[in-house]
């Protein structure tokens, strides 16, 4: 019998740059650690994510996405995760709606300070990830080989 | 001329696809296009006319032209594939069957559209008579005997029987594949539905369309005429016209990155559109007016003026039904002739 | 397509020992636009630095990815290397591979395959980049200290001796703070009120401090260098020009129920009140709450006494607004609230008290002119019993999981002044840990034991219970004898866990600054940066940003003052590039990003627009971008796709996004 | 119908307006066209019947940058669309004189084409206000009847309501069609399971041909360059290549009209493969309409839309989600 390849997903985390990219800093200097599928992506805040983005991940071959930022009412910009909580709350909907797994997109707020919280939300996101397994129903066929 | 009974179809479907692909009107919640037939599929042959015209079974609204990617700091290129196995498709009317030669006009004449002249020589067309034509058809304005397709095989509904007749020499040799299954028959009944169907054609709202004052003499003052001002005003700029039309052939050629390297596909084009040809500098036609101009103009003054008087429209009439705001050609040709009465 | 320089860091073994930094190199190398990769063991030194810039010269680099540590660690250290090689310092990209990689991973090939794709992902975002300029602002050369403690009082004194104009807002209705509701002060013993006292009325006397008590910030708008900031000034009731102090409103005042709040509720005082005798300014307020007058329009006595003519009951609350270059936290501490700590009675006697509260018991000017008595009948007590720790260290949810620092030293001060005034009274502390790191900090705790005979138990107290004749049992247990302890104590005091004032949170919502989960503000860098808050122009001092003895509070204060001169100092700031930017071509006036806008940076404007051949006047967004932050709220909410964001534009997100997933 | 052409015609000639948008007769019995009528003249092609189902508010946005003011002719459910246009700087309601027109339910032919009717020549009964309960049908394949109700169109059943939500005038009764819930099949897809759900706009998403009908007739899609014809997201596409395309375009389309679709139903009316776009918008109007508490676009020119707005303790997407 061929030994299946153990499935190793592609994960795109997007963190704000001031509290959870910061908390994933201090995740790593905490040496807290998490799979290596996670990729991070810095952006300034959770409000500048783009729903384009995120099925953009998911086309180009993601099997999860994981968008993080200050909590609510922390945020650097006095107002932006509040906008990102509406935002993803409705695409998220929308996504299960359209028959996508739930558990391959999230929204966790993870302050600066809260490295322990970065590497459990990842840890627990992956293996979420890995039960389900590959993305198959929202992605390009062109970009799976 | 030869006969095989209705309820014994599928079995034709299954021999043809014995050797060969099948495409034919298949219907999905309620709405009829051609498709890939399988087994079990919901064949529509009653539908007069399906929503997109036949015309993707040789031109596909999108295919790949070549991959490339990069290996050891070299570009690798590997040419999309050409279509090399035999194909049959079937229920095609005798406006869709006309659309194949207008489009044949384009890519077959040089330089050759390798893609599609590999699609024609595998492709065997198996053309349905209109039993019963409605009232958005306007073929016979261009000639075209819906009674009559003329395609490889033209083929009849007459009460459970469908009539089978073969043109060509594919026709022949599909019919001959297919002679198990195909009865001999005489061609009174078929003389009688042709009769019918035309003396329908003859009471349609649109038969006494005609094309007169078109053609490649026009150019100048058609293209000059305010008419296009007034007309195009309701235009949405959506493509559904071009998208529906069996003769529509623009398209556009894209890249698109799968990660690894890069697919060069073309996929198909309308003159509605904002962007269609644009170019480094802009576009030709700026204005909705322009673009909704060019439309008519290619199909009844710039195409038959390259191609022998040939008109790029086949009276299908796709266009009249599924227009969200109500224009179509027909309007068009109606619009000129009334400012010419004057 | 730019050239592209990739520099690999090695960061000695932090990231070499996990990730093969050889190997993420001759990968890199064969990705499109990179013309040179290499490696070095400490990129940001001075030696790799210069490695950079002499690799942008020779090989005409468009654009650099340095693979590092955090960008919030080097970006700045790189993008000035690459500016001063001539290259624009936004055309510099950093892939975190020691924080986001190297350390939190074990296996050397996942580690490497990652840095790769980190790499490549700052690779495919660079070739995007665009050149950009920082704009210029102003500086208001003034700054506003938020809290008027030690803390806010030393930072201001700092600031305003550099020559700046410094306000201090205060809420309540003296300056002081908690410093001024302390007796005595270890490890000296100095008498807390005379060594601040001098420095209230030196800062109340400096021409360039404007004090604003009984005020509170109501909104911050603005910017590093050009804040600007809604001060509610509450109505005291009483005109601060002509008040002269002298005290008879507050004697001759009726309503003499209310708890004092500068005694913690231990004592009452009247309803037009000055918090305590040295109190800046010396002028009362008013207590609506309390006030008959205010209550039922009868009463009016404070007016009638008042020579000066001050009283005046229509005042309003003041909102002011001011400009300023500079903000500092300094809003200090209070107690945890003990509700959830039933097991120390202390909402059941009066006789268990927090440390605080015997601060005031212990000062002349308390409750109970300084006599050491039981709050319940009056009587000496014979028997305290300390219990440290009451909410710190603690790991469940009702108090702190940190330590509040200052109370080993309170608690060995408290026991030392109670033993050397008190020689009868029995003292016994139960202690967890005992720490006392500080300068003569040890030898003070020492001192209690050894010369003044304070009994140290380590050991924590499960339960006190008040008893019929008015004592208390402590029942506890001893560690280190391994024993469990019964005792009779007259008076127990509780070292309870600090932690910020209320209202910080408030604060630092409306400063944008950042706040950990237990309240604390966050600082910019734990080390590196401990006075500053990530928010550019706000600034830290005092216990707002962890728990600090009065030294420590007064040497950040200086700190924070430091800081803020160095920006007062400049007459320009360079303003953050990353601005949002919007394409007129494509703007739909729609004005859904001026609404989802927190800084009121976009505005609309009558265009007139060449589009392609089209010409006409179209209404369109404008970002004004000294107001703009570069959060990017407005990019997501433009559906035209018009709004964009250097730095962080669509394309570079969808660049890496397509790198990471490739 | 009269009535309109002779207000519009008085509107002309006193000078309040320059040019009229309305209707114009079509050439077959069913396919009228939005048009503009600058003189009296023109006006004997104006046509209002129950085929007049184009809601004209977005031509008000090329309207709006022409000289003089523009008698425009709306139905209650276009006055919404007109509304939010308003409140997005589109249109100018200085250059908009608004006739709220009265409505009893829109028809089309593609409806009776459904009910099996073709070869349609004649149809008797349409009439805008008032018309019949059967319609007569006169076809190249003999007379047939069918019931109005039947051939009416989705949005009609599920009618937002008889009142113009702005107007400088009122002609005509409208008339209540509602019978159904607009929610209802929502709901109903909300309870299938996530297999069924992806099967089920897979197999309706599959037929679109990116014509681009429901995007352009939108009125909420009024972007001047659509983010699918650009080149700001690298995410221009003219064709379905693979099947996760469409469900980018309509999903992002869906996404982008959030908060600002009035559910006038055009996309779904001129869909050429009948692709009930609706359910899309429906589902995120659902959404914030319990989220975020009750919300119609277009009601009013002036309320923020729910993704401008915020409150402090807003729903968590995975609290949403538990909710499901």
């Amino acid at each position: 019998m061929p030994v299946e390849k153990e499935f190793r997903p592609k994960i795109v985390a997007f963190c704000c740059n001031w509290c959870s990219y910061a908390g994933a800093d201090l995740a790593g200097s905490s040496r807290l650690g998490y799979p290596a599928d996670v990729k991070i992506i810095r952006v300034p805040c959770s409000c500048r994510v783009n729903p384009m983005f995120i099925l953009r991940a998911f086309e180009k071959g993601a099997d999860g996405v994981i968008l993080c930022g200050c909590h609510p009412g922390d945020c650097h910009y006095s107002t932006g995760n509040y906008y990102a909580r509406r935002r993803m709350t409705l695409l998220f909907s929308l996504l299960d709606y359209l028959g996508v797994e739930e558990g391959r997109t999230r929204v966790e707020w993870v302050s600066a300070a809260e490295g322990v919280k970065f590497s459990t939300v990842m840890n627990e996101f992956v293996d979420k990830i890995r039960s389900l397994g590959e993305n198959v129903r929202l992605g390009d066929l062109r970009c799976k080989n | 001329m030869k006969k095989i009974s209705k309820e014994n179809l599928t079995k034709l479907f299954a021999a043809i696809c014995e050797e060969a692909s099948l495409i034919l009107p298949l219907k999905n919640n309620g709405m009829t296009n051609f498709a890939l037939w399988s087994e079990g599929d919901e064949v529509d042959l009653d539908t007069l006319k399906t929503v997109k015209s036949a015309k993707d079974a040789f031109f596909p609204q999108s295919e790949t032209l070549y991959n490339c990617h990069r290996e050891d700091g070299k570009l690798k290129i590997s040419p999309g594939e050409r279509m090399d196995e035999n194909f049959v498709v079937f229920g095609v009317r005798a406006c869709d069957k006309r659309g194949f030669e207008v489009l044949d006009n384009v890519f077959l004449s040089d330089p050759v559209d390798s893609f599609y002249k590999a699609r024609r020589e595998h492709g065997t067309v198996v053309a349905l008579a209109c039993h019963a034509p409605e009232e958005t058809c306007f073929c016979s304005t261009f000639g075209i005997d819906s009674a009559e397709p003329g395609a490889d095989v033209d083929t009849w509904f007459v009460e459970g029987d469908l009539y089978w007749k073969a043109n060509t020499e594919k026709g022949e040799k599909l019919t001959a594949r297919l002679s198990d299954l195909l009865s001999d028959a005489d061609e009174k009944a078929v003389e009688e539905e042709k009769e019918n169907i035309r003396s329908i054609m003859k009471k349609l709202p649109y038969a006494g369309i005609t094309t007169e004052g078109w053609g490649g003499e026009a150019e100048k003052e058609k293209f000059d005429s305010p008419l296009w001002e007034e007309l195009y005003k309701p235009c949405l700029a959506c493509g559904t016209c071009t998208f529906v039309c069996p003769t529509c052939q623009c398209y556009d050629i894209k890249d698109y990155s799968t990660g690894e390297g890069v697919q060069r596909y073309r996929c198909w084009d309308s003159c509605m559109y904002s962007d269609f040809t644009m170019m480094a500098h802009g576009n030709n036609r700026t204005s909705q007016m322009q673009r909704y101009r060019q439309r008519f103009m290619h199909k009844l003054v710039y195409y038959p003026a390259n191609y022998g008087g040939m008109f790029s429209c086949v009276g299908c009439g796709r266009c009249v039904d599924k227009c969200p705001t109500g224009l179509n050609i027909v309007k068009v040709i109606k619009a000129f002739s009334k400012k010419e009465d004057k | 397509m730019q050239r592209i320089g990739v520099f690999v860091c090695h960061c000695g073994s932090n990231i070499a020992a996990t990730v093969d930094v050889k190997r993420v190199v001759e990968t890199v190398k064969k990705e499109q636009g990179v013309v040179h990769a290499e490696d070095y063991p400490y990129m940001c030194s001075e030696a790799g630095q210069a490695l950079i810039a002499a690799a942008i010269k020779e090989k005409n680099l468009g654009g650099i990815v340095v693979c590092s540590c955090s960008p919030r660690m080097h970006e700045a250290t790189f993008r000035k290397a690459a500016e001063r090689a001539g290259l624009n310092p936004y055309m510099v990209e950093i892939a975190n591979i020691r924080e986001h990689c190297s350390w939190i991973h074990k296996d050397m090939e996942e580690a490497t395959e990652k840095a790769v794709i980190l790499a490549r992902a700052a690779i495919a975002k660079v070739h995007l980049n665009s050149h950009l300029q920082p704009g210029e602002s102003l500086v208001t050369k003034r700054a506003l200290v938020i809290g008027g403690g030690i803390a806010g009082i030393q930072t201001a004194l700092d600031i305003a001796e550099a020559g700046y104009e410094v306000d201090i807002v205060e809420k309540t209705p003296s300056i002081g703070g908690r410093m001024s509701q302390l007796d005595k002060t270890f490890p000296t013993l100095d008498c807390s009120a005379c060594i601040l006292t001098p420095k209230m009325v030196d800062a109340a006397a400096h021409e360039k401090i404007n004090l604003y008590t009984y005020s509170e910030v109501e909104s911050v708008s603005g910017f590093v260098g050009n804040f600007s900031v809604d001060i509610r000034k509450k109505a005291r009731f009483v005109d601060m020009n002509k008040c002269t102090g002298c005290g008879l409103c507050q004697e001759k005042c009726p309503s003499k129920k209310a708890k004092s709040e500068f005694n913690r509720g231990l004592n009452t005082r009247s309803a037009i009140y000055t918090p305590f005798a040295q109190a800046i300014p010396n002028v009362p307020v008013i207590d609506t709450e309390s006030c008959v007058k205010m209550k039922t329009g009868k009463c009016g006595l404070c007016e009638k006494v008042c020579q000066a003519g001050a009283i005046d009951y229509s005042q309003k609350d003041e909102i002011i607004t001011e400009k300023y270059g500079a903000i500092v936290v300094a809003t200090g501490f209070d107690t945890i609230n003990l509700d959830q700590y039933g097991e120390y009675a202390y909402n059941e006697s009066p006789d268990v008290i927090t440390s605080l509260e015997l601060e005031r018991v212990m000062n002349a000017a308390g409750p109970t002119k300084g006599h050491l008595e039981r709050l319940s009948d009056g009587k000496a007590p014979k028997e305290i019993v300390f219990i440290q720790c009451v909410g710190s260290r603690c790991d469940d949810h009702r108090g702190k999981p940190y330590c509040s620092k200052i109370c080993c030293m309170y608690t060995a001060k408290h026991a030392m002044l109670i033993r050397d005034k008190y020689p009868d009274v029995n003292v016994t502390v139960f202690y967890i840990d005992v720490r006392t790191p500080g300068k003569n900090f040890d030898e003070f705790y020492r001192r209690a034991v050894e010369e003044y005979g304070v009994n140290y138990i380590k050991g924590q107290v499960g339960k006190v219970v008040p008893q019929p004749d008015g004592s208390l049992l402590v029942q506890g247990s001893d560690l280190l004898d391994g024993k469990q302890i019964k005792m009779r104590a007259d008076m127990v005091v509780l070292a309870t866990a600090i932690e910020p004032e209320a209202g910080v949170r408030k604060i630092a919502t409306m400063l944008t600054a950042s706040i950990d989960t237990n309240n604390f503000l966050t600082e910019a860098h734990p080390k590196l940066r401990p006075v500053e808050s990530p928010t550019a122009g706000v600034f830290l001092s005092g216990v707002c940003q962890g728990p600090k003895d009065i030294p420590e509070t007064v040497s950040q204060a200086g700190a924070a003052a430091v800081k803020v001169i160095g920006l007062l100092a400049k007459d320009k700031l360079l303003t953050n590039p990353c601005t949002a930017e919007s394409d007129t071509l494509l703007c739909n006036g729609c004005s859904v990003c001026q609404n989802v806008c927190p800084y009121g940076a976009i505005g609309y404007e009558d265009k007139e627009v060449n589009d392609h051949g089209i010409r006409e006047t179209r209404r369109v967004a404008v970002v004004n971008s000294a107001l703009c932050q570069g959060c990017g709220a407005c990019t997501v909410a433009c559906p035209s796709g018009a709004m964009d964001l250097k730095g962080f534009s669509n394309r570079q997100i969808l660049a890496e996004v397509d790198a990471i997933c490739r | 119908m009269q009535e309109l052409v002779k207000r519009a015609k008085e509107l002309l000639a006193d000078g309040t307006v320059t040019r009229v948008l309305g209707w114009k007769k079509g050439d077959l019995a069913y396919n009228p066209e939005p048009a503009f009528f600058e003189n009296e003249e023109a006006l004997s092609e104006f046509v209002y019947d129950s085929f007049c189902g184009a809601n004209l508010s977005k031509y008000m946005i090329e309207a709006s940058k022409k000289e003089g003011k523009t008698l425009v002719f709306l139905k209650p459910c276009d006055t919404y669309s007109f509304n939010q246009l308003l409140k997005e700087h589109r249109v100018l309601r200085e250059k908009a004189y608004i006739v709220g027109v009265g409505c009893a339910g829109k028809i089309s032919a593609e409806k009776m084409k459904e009910a099996g009717i073709s070869g349609i020549l004649e149809v008797e009964g349409a009439d805008a206000l008032n018309p019949s309960e059967t319609l007569k049908v006169k076809t190249l394949y003999g007379d047939k009847e069918v019931s109005y109700k039947d051939v009416m169109l989705e949005r009609c059943h599920v009618c937002k309501g008889k009142d113009h939500m702005i107007y400088d005038e009122i002609i005509g009764e409208s008339r209540d069609t509602l019978d159904g819930d607009r929610m209802e099949k929502v709901r109903e897809i909300e309870a299938m399971s996530p297999e069924e759900k992806f099967a089920f706009f897979q197999s309706e998403l599959s037929r679109c041909i990116r014509c681009n009908a429901c995007r352009n007739v939108c009125p909420a899609c009024s972007c001047r360059k659509c983010v699918f014809d650009s080149t700001k997201f690298d995410s221009a596409q003219k064709a379905n290549v693979d099947s996760f395309e469409e469900k980018m375009f309509h999903v992002i389309r869906a996404f982008h009209v959030a908060g600002r679709c009035t559910d006038c139903g055009e996309c779904s009316r001129v869909c050429p493969q009948n692709i009930p776009l609706h359910l899309f918008n429906r589902k995120l109007i659902s959404d914030m309409n319990e989220f975020y508490g009750e919300y119609q676009a277009g009601a009013d020119a002036e309320t923020k839309g729910p993704l401008t707005a915020f409150t402090q303790d807003d729903i968590e997407p995975s609290e949403a989600r538990e909710r499901g």
